[in-house]
Order: C-alpha cells, then structure tokens, then sequence
C-alpha cells in the first residue's frame, strides 16, 4: 500500500468519525469539533491528490495545495462564527446545544420585531 | 546518520505520544493541558530530527511558527482559570495546606 | 571530523531522548501536580535543547543553525512562561477567573 | 481550448466586486453613510445587471471573463449564460425593492452615530447580492465553493440580527446544516479535481466521463448543495431560521439565498454531469421536491404564525424548482426542445423570488401593525393596510399559479413539458401542490378581510412607501407572466444543453 | 520503514481523532484535539504540502488551541445539561450506520482514483517565469488564481462582520472581552513585552521567504495575530472598539489595496488581477505586505469576538 492511499483511508475514518460526532453529540462545542474532523478528512483527500500530481520536480500538484490553504482558513473562519454564535446562545439561554428547541409560538410576547 | 536521526525522531514522537495517551486518559485539565504541552515540545523535536535526517530545510521554518505559537493554547488555559477545576481537593490536601 | 560530529550529534541527541523520556515517566508518576510540572519543565528545556545542540552539527549553513537556536529560545520562552503561570495558579489557588467555582462558593455560603 | 473573453466581460468582474467594495466602504463610514453606500451601489448594482443583459442578448452568446490573463485550467474564468443572467437580474431588482422596504425599519435612529442592527443588515445585505452574482457568474468550482461559504456568512447572521435565543438557535442550527453542505461539495469537487485535473466548468464538462467516481462526486455534491438549498427532507433549519429573522431579511433568504444553491445544482447537473447522471437520479431528485411540495403545503395549513407559514411554503415552493430535471431530461428523450422545461424552472425561481419576498414584506407590515402575526387573529388587516393585503394575495396568486403571473407561465411550462415527455404524476402533485397552496392563501386573506374590533386601533402606523414598494414587487410578481412576448434569455449561450441523455 | 513511521502516525492521529469524538466532557476532547492538529501538521509534512503545513501550523495549532480552549472553559456549566442530552442506543446505532457508509463511500472514492494522476504541475511550472516568483503555491495564490485569495480576504471580514453582528444591543461600538487585567511582574506580561518583536521579525520574514520558498502572507498574518493576542491577554492592551474608524481602515485596507491593483491590471495589462509585464513580482509583493496586517487585525478580532462592554 502507497502512502498516499493509506493517508487516504485514514481520511475516510476521519471523515465517518465526525460525522458520527456531528449526529451524536449534543453540546455544540463538540459538534463544531466534529465538523472540523470532516473538514480535516476532506482536506486529507486534496491532500494526496496534490501529492498524487507529483511532477517536474515538484513535490506535489500546487494548484490543490493552494485551495487547500484557502479551505484552511475558510474553516477557520467558518469555526470562528460559529464558536461566536454558541457563545452568544450561551449567555442568553445558559444553554448551548439545540435539542432544547421553545418554539417560536411560546416567546410570541417576549418578541420585538422592530 | 541519516538512520540514526530518523530513529530518534521515532524515539520521541512515540514516547511524548504515550505521555500524552496515558494522561489524557485520567482525570485533571492540568495534567492533560502539561501533557499537551510536552506532546507539543516532543513533536518540535521530532519533526526537526525528521526535517535533519531528510535535509528538507524548508520544514524549518514550519517548526519556528509552531514554536512562536507554542505556548497560546496553555496561556489561554490559564486565563480562562481552568488550571483547579477538578484538581483542586489535590492542591488543597497537599500544596496549600488549607 | 565528520565522524567527531557524528559522536556529539548522537551523544547530544541521545541524552536529548533521555530526558524526553524522563519526562514523560515524570508527567505519569510524580503524585502532584507542580513535581508534573517540574518533570515537564525539564523534557520542554533540556530534552529539545539538547537535540538541537546535537543538530547544529549536520545543518549546512550558519543561517538554518541560527534558526535552530530562535527555535530553542523560542520554546525555552513558552515553556517558562507556561510553566509559571501554571505553577503560580496552582499555588496561588488562584480561582479570580473562574466564574462558576466562585458563584457556587459565594451561594453555599 | 476555452474561450477568451468576450466583449463586456468586465462587467462580471463589476457585477461581484461593485458590492464587495461596498460592504469595505461601508464599514469604513459606517452607521447612516453605510445606508446610503448601500443604497448607492444597489442601484449601480442594477445598472451593470441591465447592461450585462443588454450584452448578452445583443451578441447572442455567453459572456465570458478570463481573470488575470490565465485561461483554464491554470486560472479561473468567469461565465455568465442565458440562466445566470436572469438570476443576476432577478437579484438585482428584488434586493432594490427590499432595500427600499427596509430603508423603513433599519434607518439610524437619529442622535447615534452608528447603531448594530441597520450597518449590520446594510452591509450584510451588500454581500449576500455580491455573493450571488458570484454564484451565478462563477466558471470554476473551487470559486463556487468559496461563493457558496461567501453566501453562508453573510445570510447566517440576518437570521440572528435580532439576537434573541430562538433566533439564535435557528441560525446555528442553518449553520451547521450550511457547512456540512460546504464541506460534501468541497470533497466532490477534490474528487474532481483528482479525477480529471481541472476544476473549470466548461473543462470539467468535456473531461467527465460516465464512470463510479464522477456518480460519487456528483452525489457528494448535490447533497451537500440540497442541505444548502433545504430540498426536503433537508429543510428543517430553514422555517425557524426564515421566519425568525426581520422581515426584510426574511425576504432575503426566502427570496434569493436558497436560489444560490439551487442554481448551483441545476449549472451541475446540466452543465457538468449532463453526460452523467443518469435518468434515475433525475426521477428522485423530483421524487423529494414532489414530497416537499406535498409536505411544505400541509405543514404550512397548520401553521399558527404567518411568517411560519410562508417559510413552510418556501419548502414547499423549492419543491417546484426540482421539478424542472426529469422534465429536461423527458423532453430530450423524446427528441423535443429541451430548454423549455429548463426556461420553466428559472422562471418559477424568479417569480417565486418576487412572490416570496413581497409576501414576507407584507407579513413584516401586519406584524408591525397588529404587534403579531397569529394567523387565528388576522382581522381588520384589511381595513388598516389594503395595500399590503392586496399584495399578500397577488404574491399568494403567483405562488399558486393563477393567470397572467409568473407562477402561472412556470407552472404552464413545466406542465406542458410533463404531458410531453409522458410524465403525468409530476402533473398530479403540480394540481395537488396549487390546490394546498390556495387554500392557505385563501384562508390568510379571507381572515385578514375580517372587519376589526370597533374600538381596535393599529399599534403602529406602517409608512405609505413601504406598503407601495410590497405592492409594487408583487404586482411585478403578477404580471411577470408577460415575459411570455419576450424573447427566451435564458437559452443564450447554452448549446450544452442538448448533451442531457437518457440511458 | 517510512510505512512504519507512518502507521504510527496515522494510528495516534486516528486515535485523537477518535478521543475528540467520544471524550465525556468537552475540554477533554479540546485537550485531545490541540495535539491532533499539531499532527495534522506532521501528515502535511508527510504529504509534502509544506505550505499547508506552515498554514495548519499558524491556524490549526495556535489559533484554533486559543479559540477553543476559551470557548470550552467559558461553556463549561453546560457540561452536565450536555451529558444528559446523550441519545439514545438506537440513534447512535443509527449515527454510526451513516458514519460507516459515508466513510465507505470516501474510501471507495479515494480507492477508485485515477492511477495516473492528472496534475497542473507542469502548466504551473511552465508559466511560473511570467510570475517572477519562486514558490508555486504563491504563484497559483496570487497570480493564476488571484480571485480565489482575493475572495479569502473577503471570507474573514464576512465572518468578522458576523461575529460583530453578535453583539448586544448596548455594547454595540464598544470594545470586545472582558476589561484587562494585567499583573505589572507577572511573567505573562513579561512574554508579551518580549515575544512581540520577535513575532513581528519572524512574521516578516516568513512573508518574505513566501516568495521564492514555502511561507507568505497569511502564515506571516497569523502570527501577527497571534502576537496581538499574547498582549491582549497579558493586559498590556485593551481590544480596540469596534467603531473606531482607524481600526475599520486597518480591517480593510489590504483587501482595498488588492482590488485597487486589480483594476489597475485591467488597465494596463489587460486583465482583471492580471499584472503588467516584468513587474508581476513586484506587484505580487505589494499585495502581499498590504494585506498581512488586515488579515492579522481580521484575524484577532475573530478570535476576540463580538463587542461586549459599551464605550464609556
């Protein structure tokens, strides 16, 4: 087996890892982890099929590794908002996963539309 | 040369990466923070022993922006005051005395 | 010559595994946490010092050794002050930032 | 190997970074300027969406931009055919009506130098429309995966301009659900890429070849593009987080956001993968917009809040817009033009867009004036704001298809297409999908007609301008079946088209 | 041997990997995922994507650690709500049946690759002159594919933009995190007085390395960020308010700069973001240092997050 297809089924593991993670956990800090795991795993495939392209003395395809340095920090920032958003739901209900869904039906009163 | 550098490189990597298996097992942000911290320093290592025994330079610099950025994730450990959550009755029962 | 620098770079970097290893075995049996520390401290500063000493010798160039010792300095700064600051709030029983360690405390009262 | 750029090009260029300049120089002013850049460049904005249209029905062809010289696969091209530039179009005129609107509720308040809610939503508003045109003109994938995240920052936080917890909830929940989406079409495009070592669409379309890899990147892909466009059974973000947000920026997501992924869809799967997919998959994409219009009807009947009910019938109306694949592919099959099935689907997106935004518009009006939106307790709507009711019923008329809107003309066209490619059971849920409609739109009116109390006053007087503009979108929405004189934009530059073959 | 090597690393990196998914508490899986991301580095190494290294070294192993650690300590009340909302057997039977085919579905994708991969290497190599610049990845970042990091620049201050939206009504223009605290002998004030310049050294000369070898503007912006971070959370510095016009300039300068030269390209040299000939690297260069500063302030005030306390 040539490292690049064992790096490759390592980012399928990671890739069902955080999926399995994004389902199952509740707490909203560990699904961003989880999402982060998949990206990682996604970023794994650019990864060998840059390192795949290796030729004419380079040591791998650059037009991959150049997207793969613009999905870094797309997920990066993606991972800030986010982290933001739990943050904030955090200080306004004390909670910070989803399954605790009031409806909006029960805060009708409480809400200011303008 | 070459064999001996690579081998070493092996040496540390795998032993801060037993450290850090078998403290990240056990209760306690300190240790785990302290584990993290040394997996950090071991792995610097390794990769420069790694980067040796190949001579691609360029890796060196990847190693001096790990080693500019080592230190954030414990200092931000500390200000965020995790250092006694869960360690405390330890450092209550055998550091301060109280 | 070259096989001078051979046996320091082996001697140096072997002694530079040693004290990862001391460290890590540190890190798992000292019972509390600032002896973990002290454990720590010693593999962060002497385990990697060491290994780039025992490196200086095979690199080319005087620019990639400079680069080594801003890398060592570097993480002699971290470590330190990690270690410091860590240290300090465990003796300290500094608990000023924890917010829900003091709420508790204050609503017990 | 690919075309050079063409006459007019530079407009592309103009149509994405006009807004993006905008969003930079509006947080460089900031608070009441950044208003008034955003207005600005809106209406600059449509001028360069005019005479791009003007360019291209001119010359016929698609208009194509080459960036900085490098033609692909090396660099990146920008594309803007027959269907990207009624999308571009339909953008441009309804973020100008919603502008307008919400120049009403997200002005300063005066003695504050900025305030969050209006620079955030003007700017906000600046890069969903940059975001678009780049959705629509780009011709690379990897551009479009950056568009797409582009789109996602600046639609998640209009869910949550309000800041209140549910709000709050709804937008992490179209978050994660957006990323997710991001990061499966980020690996079929990787796949791609390893593939067939480019990552233009035109290259991209010649290269691909019938075989497991494409299938799976082209499922990777689609599926994580339906999370984004919330195609059932996908939606479940997207009634809390629609109908949470502020009017004007409810109009937004319903209106144009979810259309950036669909168009993404339709550019795939007719552009690149046509060669590919096979008729099967065609079937089960309609398959779950059939559900979702079924489904999205029934749940908005129930539905006790009127903005609730118009996002369900969002999900339902998406429902429409994959209706248009089996249809295209049927037609080619039999030998017939297959564009008109494809000319029907753009149309329903557009005048959905314009339906859908004035019928958010009007709900923000009757919010404001009765202080809810319980659909139980609509009365005196009718007295207090008949402008706002009469378009509420004309959106609600072009959502269901009555004759001269734009519903009608689309749903006319998909319908031929299914009687003439035999495909009678997308006719079926077509009526079915109409006659649910009607019946919430009958039911909000009817109770919207209602007289008041005697002594029931409106909690707040709506300005005449706002009440103007929702009309004025939704009798455009109304009448947008006239577009049946004018020549079919959406063809132009599109030969490809006759590649979708059944096997 | 290097199979071995390998094995060894891909089997740590799974494993934290794994210890990140199923930890009991979330600073648990934090602490196994700062580690995981300093091995992420290590396989970029492996896969000879050095740039993506450096880049993952920077964001993954210094920025997200702060993020994260932060986030973790600050949610940490909700550690028991969390635990009770565990699903049930049959959901996670279920999760780990979809978890399984998707990863099927990927291995079966990275299988079914092409045995002879196609590559744009030598495209990239051929046109590389005309850039002037050694480092194909700068080459492909600012020049082939320009519009693409120009659009990244745009991406963080959409996401800052995002963040700020999340402030509350009244602190609205004021500054972001808690008021500092610093500790005038304390060693954390000491690092921040003395690892700064030197961050700042190192930051330049990984932007100026970027040219010819692996390295550049956004490795170099990290660490700028990462360097005003160090002061904000010794207390050295207070966060800048958000409405302060110099620090708005600041944000968008760079990607000002970037378009300014880009329709200057389509001037003088015929094309959008294409430049004029024989001066590409120059050009390539002005955009570079132009844009390092915005990105580190972008970057710093997503870490720092929304606005929380009112000016006064």
């Amino acid at each position: 087996m040539t490292s690049t297809t064992f790096f490759g089924l390592c980012a399928a593991a990671l890739v069902g890892l955080g999926c399995y993670g994004l389902i199952v956990n509740a707490q909203l800090l560990r699904k961003l982890l989880a999402f982060n795991l998949i990206g990682h795993g996604v970023f794994l495939v650019c990864a060998i099929i840059a390192h795949r392209g290796a030729a004419d003395g380079l040591g791998g395809d650059p037009v991959p590794q150049a997207l793969l340095i613009t999905a870094i920090v797309v997920a990066f920032a993606a991972s800030a908002l986010a982290v933001a958003l739990i943050l904030r739901l955090f200080e306004e209900t004390g909670s910070a996963s989803l399954t605790r869904s009031d409806g909006l039906a029960k805060s009708d009163t409480a809400e200011q539309e303008h | 040369m070459d064999n001996f550098l690579a081998g070493a490189s092996a040496f540390v990597f795998l032993m801060v990466a037993a450290g850090l298996v078998c403290v990240l097992r056990r209760p306690g942000y300190v240790d785990r923070m302290m584990a993290v911290q040394l997996f950090a320093t071991g792995g610097i290592a390794a990769m420069l022993l790694m980067s040796a025994s190949q001579g691609s330079e360029a890796v060196i610099n990847v190693v001096l922006t790990l080693s500019i950025l080592a230190a954030f994730a414990a200092i931000a450990f500390v200000k965020a005051g995790l250092v006694l959550v869960e360690d405390e009755a330890a450092v209550r029962g055998e550091d301060t005395g109280k | 010559m070259s096989g001078v620098a051979d046996i320091f770079t082996m001697a140096l970097v072997s002694a530079g595994g040693f004290f990862f290893f001391a460290g890590v075995i540190g890190l798992l049996r000292f019972p509390d946490a600032c002896t973990r520390l002290h454990a720590l401290t010693k593999a962060d500063n002497l385990g990697l010092g060491l290994v780039i000493l025992g490196l200086l010798p095979q690199i080319g160039s005087i620019q990639l050794a400079l680069k080594l010792m801003v890398i060592w300095f570097l993480v002699l700064l971290a470590s330190a002050t990690c270690s410091q600051l860590i240290g300090r709030a465990i003796r300290r029983g500094d608990r000023s930032n924890v917010p829900d360690l003091t709420d508790a405390a204050e609503e017990s009262r | 190997m690919t075309t050079p750029t063409t006459g007019g090009g530079l407009l592309l260029v103009l149509t994405v970074l006009l807004p993006v300049v905008g969003v930079l120089l509006g947080l460089v002013v900031g608070g009441r300027h950044a208003q008034r850049v955003a207005l600005v460049t809106l209406l600059l904005g449509l001028a360069i969406a005019v005479a791009l249209t003007g360019q291209l029905m001119h010359s016929g062809e698609a208009v194509v931009y080459v960036l900085g010289g490098w033609s692909p696969p090396l660099g990146v091209a920008l594309r803007a055919d027959g269907i990207s530039i009624v999308m571009i179009l339909a953008v441009a005129v309804v973020v100008a009506f919603i502008a307008i609107y919400a120049c009403g509720n997200f002005g300063t308040p005066a003695g504050v130098r900025e305030a969050r809610r209006p620079v955030m939503f003007w700017l906000l508003l600046l890069a969903i429309t940059g975001s678009l045109n780049l959705v629509f003109v780009s011709g690379d994938v990897f551009t479009l995966y950056v568009a797409l995240e582009l789109l996602t920052f600046a639609a998640v936080p209009l869910v949550s301009l309000d800041g209140r917890a549910e709000t709050l909830q709804a937008a992490l929940r179209y978050l994660l659900y957006a990323l997710l989406g991001s990061m499966l079409y980020l690996l079929g495009i990787f796949l791609l890429y390893g593939a067939y070592g480019t990552l233009d669409i035109a290259l991209l379309a010649q290269r691909i070849q019938p075989e497991t890899l494409a299938w799976a990147a082209a499922a990777l892909m689609t599926a994580g593009l339906l999370a984004k466009t919330a195609l059932f059974p996908l939606h479940l973000w997207l009634p809390p987080a629609h109908a949470g947000a502020p009017a004007a920026a409810s109009a937004v997501l319903s209106a144009l956001v979810i259309k950036g992924a669909w168009f993404l869809v339709v550019r795939l799967w007719f552009d690149v993968f046509a060669g590919v997919v096979a008729p099967r998959s065609m079937q089960l994409l309609a398959a779950m917009g059939a559900a979702a219009i079924l489904i999205g009807n029934v749940v908005a009947l129930q539905q006790a809040r009127l903005k609730l009910l118009i996002a369900y019938s969002t999900v339902a109306q998406i429902g429409y817009l994959f209706l248009m694949f089996p249809l295209a592919a049927g037609l080619n099959a039999a030998q017939l033009d297959s564009a008109a099935a494809v000319s029907g689907g753009m149309l329903q997106a557009i005048s959905h867009a314009t339906a859908k935004a004035a019928m958010f518009m009007a709900a923000g009006l009757i919010y404001v004036t009765l202080g809810h939106d319980r659909v139980a307790d609509l009365r005196g709507v009718g007295r207090a704001l008949p402008m706002t009711l009469v378009a509420f019923a004309l959106g609600g008329a072009s959502l269901i298809g009555l004759p001269p809107s734009g519903g009608f003309f689309a749903k006319w066209l998909l319908l031929s297409a299914a009687l003439a490619s035999m495909q009678w059971w997308w006719v079926a849920v077509m009526i079915a999908g109409g006659l649910l409609t009607s019946a919430y739109v009958f039911m909000v009116v009817v109770r919207a007609l209602q007289p008041a109390e005697p002594d029931w006053k409106p909690r707040t007087r709506v300005p005449r301008y706002q009440q103007g503009v929702v009309l004025a979108l939704a009798v455009c929405s109304f009448l947008l079946g006239v577009v049946a004189w004018c020549p079919d934009v959406t063809r132009i530059g599109r030969p490809g088209l006759s590649v979708v073959e059944a096997r | 041997m290097t199979l071995a090597l390998d094995s060894a690393l891909a089997l740590l990196f799974l494993g934290l990997a794994t210890w990140t998914i199923f930890a009991r508490e979330t600073f648990a899986s934090v602490a196994g995922f700062l580690p995981y991301g300093l091995l992420l580095t290590a396989v970029w190494l492996r896969l000879a994507a050095i740039d993506v290294a450096m880049t993952e070294a920077a964001i993954g192993a210094g920025l997200t650690g702060v993020l994260l650690v932060g986030a973790a300590a600050r949610l940490r009340s909700t550690e028991a709500a969390a635990a009770a909302e565990r699903p049930r057997v049959l959901t996670r039977l279920l999760a780990a049946i979809v978890s399984i085919a998707v990863a099927g579905v990927v291995a079966v994708c990275v299988l079914l690759l092409p045995p002879s991969a196609p590559t744009l290497a030598p495209e990239v190599v051929a046109n590389i002159a005309a850039t002037g610049v050694g480092n194909p990845i700068t080459a492909v970042l600012l020049s082939f594919r320009a519009m693409d990091t120009l659009l990244e620049a745009v991406v963080l201050l959409f996401a800052l933009i995002g963040v700020w939206s999340l402030a509350p009504d009244r602190a609205w223009g004021g500054r972001p995190g808690p008021a500092p605290v610093s500790d005038p002998n304390g060693t954390l004030t000491y690092l921040a007085r003395v690892l700064p310049p030197i961050g700042i050294v190192v930051a330049v000369y990984i932007l100026w390395v970027g040219a010819d070898d692996p390295g550049g503007k956004f490795q170099g912006a990290t660490i700028l960020a990462a360097m005003w971070l160090l002061v904000l959370m010794a207390g050295l510095a207070d966060a800048p308010p958000v409405s302060g016009r110099g620090l708005r300039t600041g944000l968008i300068i760079g990607p000002a700069i970037f378009i300014a030269i880009g329709c200057l390209g389509a001037v003088t040299a015929g094309a959008f973001l294409a430049y004029p000939q024989g001066h590409a690297k120059l050009w390539i260069i002005v955009i570079e240092v132009a844009l390092m500063p915005s990105l580190a302030i972008t970057l710093v005030l997503l870490l720092v997050g929304a606005p929380q306390r009112a000016m006064t």
